[in-house]
């Protein structure tokens, strides 16, 4: 089969190349910018609006007190994950495909979570009181209470974007020092020379280099497992039927897994245009990247019935009321677009034909993540709708445009942090990009009968 | 008796190792293999052949910021939980345990990564001040050995330096 | 201090509270409700609108599910197909149970909801940040969140409205979570004036507002572990062990049946406030 | 290369001893004096003349003489004017004194004196002065003035009272978190309440 | 707060001794209360120096800031008189709580009572007489108010002065006939929208009184045609703690409520069997159980059997649509469990034939002899000038009538609010035009305020001196007193009394001048008569102050002699309704709790207290039963249009199991043209539709008798309502449980 990548590519075409990208993109860059901040424009007024007037404007009611900002959160988080198994799992497997893409995947990581957080504030009846959720020390003795899942929520979060974005750097520091050896004038000198540290690739930096980032990738692996798993027992630990699921954080890692590795493929198929990185994000990458999503969405289809299961078969009748309301009650046709999008569709990157042909993957790849959102909206509004207590049921409450507005501006949001990275740091990662080549040529001449990946 | 500083770019990694070898063997005034820094766009674990293997500390500092996490949580939460007005809260006790050990957790990890990285820029010795003798080249595609000599043993370096088709020699300027 | 303070208490504050080994010592305050005397007029809900400040949002919040009624009346019907409800209906005053281990307290990530020692679940609103988990894992759905900012929207206190307003308790802007308080602005007064005279609170001394305004006096309020108290012969006569999830009575199978019960009492959030069943005669 | 060694040690000294700052940083901050702002009366009660001590020329009347709320209710209130009346006019001698002489005028017009409230608090807490004056003057025996005096300060020595403390949350709790004696005579001591609602309403 | 009641008790007796005038420290104080309040928990309030702290000029030992101190007086929210207790603060009035010394409503209160606040601070109040200058009204100040009327009065030849009031007691209804004699025209005209009036006239006839006294808590069997006496019926809060005696007595043995309707009604909804009848048939239903107690073995009398004899069981059972065996089950009841009580309804009295109705369940009363058990005597009233002179729809098309042939030339109206709640073909409004001179007295512009030549605004009940003696009295009888719970909100307005009494000084300046306000007046009165008020052995003052602090005059009265009973001979009941193929429904416009006829329609707690039955909130509805609705094609939501011969009215549909398939029914006191920002455009005015039939013996409005058809309207809505989805189903979760009396033993209850 052909190769992840040219062998005998030159190092310094590989310096050229990525460098390229930090200099002039194709122009569509900029199109993508601009709308990208024209959505965060939305958002911004439509916060500004519900900041003012009350969270009603958002159309939540004393049933449906949680609504679309907290499955967009959800979703966001799980879409960090994706980053930490590309460089974390995949780094820990030796599986060096990985090497050219994992930089814009832990770059998506981290701005995933930026986002999540927004949604956690803008979520809050009194955004203005928000610091009463750090533990900080204060005159009143008032401490938040540790035993809220939302207090965890914050010290997971915190803990994995602070470590993630340490990641990122760390991992930068040789490409930094490669941009300010090749790049001679202006503030993109400046903070090249400051953010690598005067690397200067000498032995005893790389060796500690290989450590610290052994070590990292090994803590960042439990790190994203227990963020989502705290994430989901928000629900867990509650007693809405529908949510005191046992299964529910191994369910949320591997629906967050999955969302990652589709939004993946789509920055994937982005940047290759975008920075015109064909020579790098090659199309067996992508058919190894397809195939691994396809096997996580087989796990999450997997959990997802292991979910309905332990439901229908549980002796617990309310539980069992719930389920059939979602697949029946108004929720339905979501409920239903949730199972065809996260199951049914990805059955198609199965097939060979489909694993390489770009168009259809980049369609694909964003209708799983409209799957997986819906997934989360059909985890919260449901269990409102139709809870424990009849009396309190509200089938037709259905979240407003200022609602809508906020998901719709989150990403914009996005967009634009990632964006403005691919263009300031190299979104390829150079030195793994030539170490990559490296161990392929010497594998060739050492053991001439090994081919292709390992 | 003054000491100089010598840089040689080599092409291929095999010839900078075949070089080193010579260095150690050869006998030569002021130069001592320790000294020896080699410098690559990529890591190459294979030079601890010919350079013996040197320690990595990293780890130590790992351990220690794990646990003064972890440890710091728990008292931290606890004595909150303990001070906060002992207030009760469905019916569970003032402080109990799963949720703190959840918290205690995600600090055991906060506090690795932080002190991992703290111990990675001691031990790699960043932020470090740029040695004289640098090529971007070292950053692009090739292998640099930066040596330390006696003025006498230049000529012995370069010597050896050329034999293994070194592509260019930096020399630092007589003070 | 604190770690000192962590190594000396550490038992105490190991202790479950209540349904283990830690009993309510001067107050605990629970209610009882006979639905058989209840006629489901309304006034309870009226008084408590009177008493707790309890904004009027008006037809269009009202239709959103907005409304504020700490005190609502469910009324049930009997949904066997009969061509007429020709047994009445069912009345249910639902308010907040109060519950001995409230599934809303640990959720609050601010600690703004807790459990006093009177076995109140307490709702501190200058505390609250708004994130309506509380609501969420409350399976009775009796908090009432501020959705809108109503000091200041009109016609919820159009001058000279806001002078009805009852001083003794805050009124809440927008973004806060509120709920029934069993009326603690009274209790506080009533528990101060015991105090004054060096002793605790009488039976009856204290009122809740709808009990005190209840026409047919279904509702009984007071003090579990005063043995003179009513609602503590009621639910010993009922049978209903406040730290039970499972009444011993419910398993047993007589003729003669006790009307106690509490709801949901199967999630185990030991609910403070019984409910007595209703009756229909047998023979017309 | 034992300066690792050294390094590990030195951190694991600054990890600890910020740990136990943490840990210890939650104690009150403020029970400092604060002083608050000058309040502008319809006219200059002096204090230090009625509550004074006799040596610096005051009357030394009891506090809950004029303020007799205390102990019934959870505001001290402010006395009528009839009870100024009750007094003054007996006292002829500063009858003409021009404080006195608005007092009058309000008397004659039945109008109640517009005073400005000097401790404020914020309208979500139940400050009870019944229970602490019951606690500290007739349990206790502490002085009135003492008693008093602790949360508005040395009002005997001013004119126009001013807020001397910082009546914050934190400045309530330093207190209630002390051992108090429970009377006079007993040693058995308790702490204020610390539940949420004895306070907040 | 039991206990700081009697603490207040104590001190206004303590006031009493230093016995001052009240009013001074009635003034509202800017404590820092309810004002700040309003600034509610946001970050912090603090402000020093920017609150004011007041205290009284002069002040009374009870009054301590932040402590609540409460008054007693009456409620005026309905007829029913109940002792209110005011909480009061810093001078202004927070709540209103029963009075314990009431025998009426001993501390209990209804829903629509304690809205009585919000009747006090409502925004929408008139603050000072408005004089009409086109279509609009402008402001003028009392002298001139007085001497317009003065001098209209003067003009016109007495006959053509008439007054339309409301229930009117008490001195206030002293004062009204003292004014009138001084006119020397004798028109007054008390009208109540919505009252018992063929059942009073049916009672007086079985048994020479016009409301006996019920007694729920002895009775072991309640028949209830259609009184909802736990709702809007006569006196609701009374009847409901009579109505909790009787449903778990101190022996243990619950009393069984059967209710007879076509319309579920709150005591419907709380009955142990609710039996829905054929509009109009309660009658023959009632004779029916004559008849199969008869055939029980119970003794009647000839004359009685005879007129029985023909309603069978199955007659009747065809006729009514109530099963036999429910006949048969509850004659057995009857027989089995005595004494039972038998009550006639709103339901029963509202058809051309109600008279019969109320005669055939009198009878059904004798018949189970619990005349002088259940039903008795009430005491006599001592004073029979200030006795209620109650109302009836009758007045109102009389005046209507003469107002019609140019008979009236100056109309005062207080207390109704008749061109709201009379009916379509009334012409009322037309007929007013004709009118010269209108004076209204009220508190709101209502719809008939906005026809008045002159509106005076009135104090609110809160504000106001008053006495009154309520209908229905459940022990002895009583003077009830209203007295100000706080200074009055607006200088402009005054008290209905003190209106009067202007006017009589115009009259009769001699006798009234040197009272120089009606509070003068009425403790004069009072106190001149305190021998047969009680207080023979009290000082004045004592005496004035007592009845003050207690709110209430107990007056001695012995019981009248319940003479006079139904004979059977002259009964007949019509057989039930012919079918009308093009208005096949009856109407059933229902009274309900809190919105009675309309009059608290501008308070919003009671606007936004749900329908205990159907909890909607803010708009009327059309009940109908879901087999109807299926017929017409009509889910809930739909906006329907009810059509009879006299109008018709547009409302969204609500499938309700409590109600005849053959009946649809909308509630009054919706539909407000006028009167404020709450009450205005909310629902339809059921009213506005009835048809014009009458009983054909009292000459009432037959308020049960209109026949329409329901179309739907097209569009549909989302009703407003506090149920949810589930709609009232339970789901098979344990939350409200119901139980067979059988299976516990109420004796050992606690």
């Amino acid at each position: 089969m052909e190769k992840d990548i040219r062998e005998d590519i030159a190092w310094a075409q590989i310096n050229k190349d990525v460098l390229k990208s930090l200099e002039s993109p194709r122009r569509i860059y900029w199109v993508i910018l601009l709308i990208a901040i024209a959505m965060v424009g939305v958002a911004v007024g439509c916060e500004i609006y519900q900041y003012q007037t009350g969270m009603g404007v958002a159309n939540k009611n004393n049933s449906h007190v949680w609504s679309l900002y907290i499955a967009t959160f959800i979703f966001w988080i799980g879409m960090s994950h994706s980053g930490t198994l590309l460089s974390a799992i995949l780094h820990l497997m030796h599986a060096d495909w990985r090497k050219p893409i994992y930089r814009f995947a832990e770059a998506m990581t981290t701005f995933s979570l930026m986002t999540a957080g927004l949604f956690v504030m803008v979520h809050l009846g009194r955004l203005w009181q928000v610091y009463y959720v750090m533990p900080y020390p204060n005159e009143r003795w008032a401490w938040p209470n540790f035993q809220s899942p939302l207090v965890w929520d914050m010290f997971a979060i915190a803990t994995y974007l602070s470590s993630s974005v340490l990641f990122l750097y760390v991992g930068m520091i040789p490409d930094l020092a490669i941009c300010r050896d090749n790049i001679h004038a202006g503030w993109r000198k400046k903070l090249y020379t400051i953010m690598s540290l005067g690397w200067e690739g000498t032995d005893r930096q790389w060796r500690n280099f290989r450590m610290t980032y052994l070590t990292i990738a090994c803590f960042l692996i439990p790190l994203a497992v227990s963020v989502h798993s705290i994430v989901a027992s928000d629900f867990a630990m509650s007693n809405m039927p529908g949510w005191h699921v046992t299964s529910f954080p191994p369910y949320f890692v591997a629906g967050a897994l999955y969302s990652g590795c589709a939004a993946i493929i789509t920055l994937f198929i982005i940047l290759r245009y975008v920075f015109r990185f064909e020579e790098y994000m090659t199309l067996p990458i992508m058919k190894k990247l397809v195939r691994l999503t396809f096997a996580i969405a087989m796990v999450w289809t997997y959990l997802n019935l292991i979910e309905f299961a332990s439901v229908w078969y549980g002796h617990d009748q309310t539980a069992k009321d719930q389920l059939i309301f979602k697949a029946t009650g108004p929720y339905a046709p979501y409920f239903w677009a949730m199972i065809f999008f996260g199951s049914i569709l990805p059955l198609m990157l199965a097939f060979k034909r489909f694993q390489t042909h770009l168009p259809i993957l980049f369609v694909v790849s964003i209708l799983l993540n409209v799957g997986m959102w819906l997934e989360r909206w059909m985890i919260i509004s449901p269990s409102f709708a139709h809870g424990h207590y009849p009396w309190a049921w509200d089938h037709d409450q259905w979240p407003s445009l200022i609602q809508w507005g906020m998901v719709f501006g989150s990403f914009g949001w996005f967009t634009l942090l990632f964006m403005v990275f691919c263009k300031v740091f190299p979104s390829v990662s150079m030195y793994e990009v030539k170490e990559m080549v490296y161990h392929r040529t010497l594998a060739q001449k050492h053991k001439p009968a090994v081919k292709g990946d390992y | 008796m003054s000491t100089r500083h010598l840089l040689a770019l080599f092409n291929d990694f095999d010839e900078a190792v075949a070089a080193i070898a010579d260095l150690r063997a050869a006998n030569i005034k002021g130069f001592d293999i320790d000294d020896l820094i080699l410098k690559s766009p990529i890591e190459h674990p294979e030079v601890e052949k010919v350079l013996g293997d040197k320690p990595v500390n990293v780890q130590w500092f790992t351990l220690v910021g794990a646990t003064m996490g972890g440890l710091l949580a728990f008292i931290l939460v606890s004595a909150a939980q303990g001070n906060f007005f002992a207030q009760l809260k469905g019916g569970k006790p003032i402080i109990p345990l799963p949720p703190n050990f959840i918290l205690t957790y995600e600090m055991f990890i906060l506090g690795g990564v932080f002190i991992t990285i703290l111990g990675f820029l001691i031990c790699a010795g960043l932020p470090a001040k740029r040695s004289p003798l640098y090529s971007v080249k070292v950053s692009e595609d090739q292998i640099g050995i930066l040596v330390k000599g006696d003025e006498s043993a230049v000529a012995a370096f370069k010597a050896i330096f050329t034999k293994h088709k070194a592509l260019e020699i930096q020399e630092e300027a007589a003070k | 201090m604190s770690i000192t303070n962590l190594l000396e208490n550490w038992s105490d504050f190991r202790h479950q509270h209540p349904s283990e080994d830690r009993p309510h010592l001067e107050y605990k305050w629970a209610m009882s409700i006979d639905l058989d005397s209840c006629t489901g007029c309304n006034a309870c809900s009226v008084a408590c609108y009177a008493e707790n400040n309890l904004p009027v949002v008006g037809k269009e919040k009202f239709a959103h599910g907005h409304s504020h009624h700490w005190m609502r009346i469910e009324r049930y019907w009997d949904n066997d197909g009969r061509e007429f409800a020709d047994q009445g209906a069912q009345f249910l005053p639902m308010l907040c149970q109060h519950c001995e281990s409230a599934p809303c307290e640990t959720v609050c990530p601010v600690g703004a909801t807790n459990h006093t020692a009177d076995g109140l679940n307490s709702q501190v609103y200058n505390r609250c940040v708004g994130s309506r988990y509380c609501n969420a894992n409350c399976p009775y759905k009796v908090r009432y969140f501020n959705w809108y900012d109503y000091p200041t929207t009109d016609n919820v206190w159009p001058a000279p409205m806001e002078q009805q307003l009852n001083p003794d308790v805050t009124v809440r802007g927008k973004g806060v979570m509120e709920k029934c308080t069993f009326c603690v602005q009274r209790l506080t007064v009533a528990k101060s004036d015991a105090r004054t005279q060096g002793r605790l609170v009488l039976d009856g001394e204290v009122q809740t507002a709808c009990q005190q305004v209840c026409p047919t006096g279904a509702i009984t309020f007071g003090n579990l572990v005063d043995p003179l108290a009513k609602v503590g012969k009621q639910w010993m006569q009922q049978q209903v062990d406040l730290n039970k999830d499972k009444q011993a009575k419910d398993a047993a199978e007589e003729a003669v049946k006790l009307r106690g019960y509490r709801i949901l009492e199967e999630l185990r959030t030991y609910p403070s406030v019984m409910y007595l069943e209703q009756l229909r005669e047998s023979d017309i | 290369m034992y300066s690792f060694l050294r390094l590990s040690v030195l951190l694991v000294g600054l990890v600890v001893s910020a740990g136990s700052y943490a840990v210890k940083a939650a104690q009150p901050l403020t029970t400092a004096d604060d002083l608050g702002p000058n309040v502008e009366q319809p006219f200059e009660f002096p204090h230090d003349r009625h509550a004074g001590d006799a040596a610096d020329g005051g009357m030394e009347i009891n506090c809950m003489y004029c303020h007799t709320y205390a102990r019934r209710s959870i505001v001290a209130g402010i006395p009528p004017v009839q009870k100024c009346i009750g007094c003054h006019q007996n006292i002829e001698s500063v009858r003409e004194a021009p404080r006195i002489k608005k007092l009058f005028e309000y008397w004659d017009a039945k109008k109640a004196i517009p005073w400005k409230k000097v401790h404020d608090l914020p309208d979500f807490v139940r400050f009870n002065h019944e229970r602490h004056i019951q606690r500290f003057v007739f349990a206790q025996g502490k002085p009135v003035q003492e008693a008093c005096g602790y949360c508005h300060g040395d009002v005997k020595k001013m004119t126009v009272a001013r807020r001397q403390k910082p009546l914050s949350m934190g400045w309530c709790r330093s207190c209630h978190m002390k051992d108090h004696r429970i009377d006079a005579t007993s040693t058995k001591t308790s702490q204020g309440p610390n539940d949420c609602w004895q306070c907040h309403k | 707060m039991a206990r700081s009641q009697d603490k207040d008790f104590q001190e206004v007796s303590a006031m009493i001794e230093n016995g001052f005038n009240r009013r001074n420290f009635l003034k509202v104080l800017g404590w820092g209360g309810a004002t700040v309040a309003l600034s509610g928990c946001g970050n912090t309030s603090v402000e020093d120096g920017r609150e004011f702290v007041t205290s009284y000029a002069e002040t009374a030992d009870y009054i301590i800031p932040s402590i609540g101190t409460y008054f007693n007086s009456t409620c005026a929210q309905c007829d029913a008189g109940c002792g209110i207790m005011g909480r009061v603060r810093e001078g202004r009035v927070l709540k209103l709580e029963g009075n314990p010394e009431s025998p009426i409503n001993n501390g209990k209160m209804c829903g629509l009572g304690q809205a009585g606040v919000q009747a006090h601070y409502n925004p929408d109040r008139i603050r000072e007489p408005l004089l009409r200058n086109g279509d609009r009204g402008e402001a003028i100040t009392w002298e001139k108010a007085l001497e317009l009327i003065n001098e209209k009065v003067g003009s016109v030849n007495p006959e053509n002065v008439a007054f339309l009031t409301g229930v009117v007691s008490g001195h206030v209804k002293a004062l009204l006939n003292n004014y009138l004699d001084a006119l020397g025209s004798g028109h007054h005209y008390v009208y109540e929208a919505v009252a018992p009036s063929v059942v009073r006239a049916s009672n007086k006839k079985a048994y020479g009184v016009e409301m006996p006294r019920l007694s729920l808590d002895k009775a072991k069997v309640i028949v209830s045609f259609g009184a909802d006496f736990l709702g809007a019926w006569v006196s609701p809060v009374h009847f409901s703690q009579q109505y909790a005696r009787f449903r778990k007595p101190d022996n243990g043995e619950r009393g069984v409520l059967v209710q007879v309707e076509s319309k579920m009604t709150l005591t419907g909804a709380n009955a142990d069997r609710w039996l829905a009848i054929r509009p109009g048939t309660e009658g023959i239903l009632a004779l029916g159980l004559i008849n199969s107690l008869a055939a029980a073995g119970l003794p009647v009398s000839e004359d009685v059997a005879a007129a029985v004899g023909e309603y069978t069981s199955d007659r009747v059972s065809k006729d009514t649509g109530v099963s036999a065996e429910h006949i048969g089950k509850l004659a057995a009841l009857l027989k089995e469990r005595s004494p039972s009580l038998v009550i006639a309804g709103s339901a029963a009295e509202g058809y051309a034939h109600g008279s019969q109705n109320a005669a055939a369940i009198a009878l059904l009363n004798q018949v189970l002899g619990n005349v002088g058990q259940t039903v008795e005597a009430p005491s006599s009233v001592p004073f029979p000038q200030m006795a209620p002179s109650t109302g009836n729809s009758f007045a109102l098309q009389s005046l209507s009538d003469d107002m019609a042939q140019d008979k009236v030339k100056v109309l005062f109206s207080y207390g109704a609010n008749p061109v709201f709640t009379a009916p379509a073909f009334f012409k009322l409004k037309e007929n007013l035009k004709k009118v010269p001179f209108k004076v209204v007295f009220a508190h709101y512009m209502d719809e008939t305020a906005v026809e008045a030549d002159l509106v005076l605004p009135l104090n609110s009940a809160l504000e106001d001196w008053a006495t009154l003696m309520p209908e229905y009295i459940a022990e002895g009888a009583q003077l009830n007193i209203r007295q100000p719970l706080m200074e009055k909100m607006y200088p402009g307005t005054l008290g209905v009394g003190d209106i009067l009494l202007a006017m009589l000084k115009q009259r009769r300046p001699d006798e009234y001048n040197d009272y120089e306000d009606f509070y003068s007046y009425l403790r004069s009165a009072m106190v001149s008569n305190k021998d047969a008020l009680g207080g023979a052995d009290e000082d004045d003052d004592t005496f004035w102050e007592t009845a003050l602090s207690h709110g209430v005059v107990k007056l001695v009265g012995e019981p009248v002699d319940m003479t006079g009973s139904m004979s059977a001979a002259a009964l007949v009941v019509p057989a039930p309704f012919a079918e009308d193929a093009t208005y096949p429904l009856h109407l059933i416009p229902a009274v309900s709790a809190s919105m009675r006829d309309g009059r608290n329609a501008n308070e919003p707690w009671l606007q936004e207290s749900p329908d205990p039955l159907t909890t909607i909130v803010w708009d009327s509805w059309v009940e109908m039963h879901p087999k109807t609705a299926a017929k017409l094609g009509i889910v809930e939501g739909d906006i329907v249009e009810v059509a009879s011969k006299s109008g018709a009215i547009k409302a969204q549909a609500y499938l309700f199991p409590g109600i005849h398939p053959d009946v649809v029914s909308v509630p009054l006191g919706y539909g407000h043209e006028a009167m404020g920002r709450y009450a205005k455009g909310v629902g339809a005015n059921a009213f506005s539709i009835l048809d014009p039939v009458f009983d054909n013996e009292t000459g009432e409005l037959a308020m049960h008798e209109t026949r329409v058809k329901v179309t739907k309207a097209g569009q549909r809505v989302i009703i407003v309502k506090d149920e949810g989805p589930a709609g009232g189903s339970q789901m098979g979760r344990r939350i409200a449980l119901r139980i067979p009396s059988n299976k516990v033993n109420l004796s050992e209850e606690v």
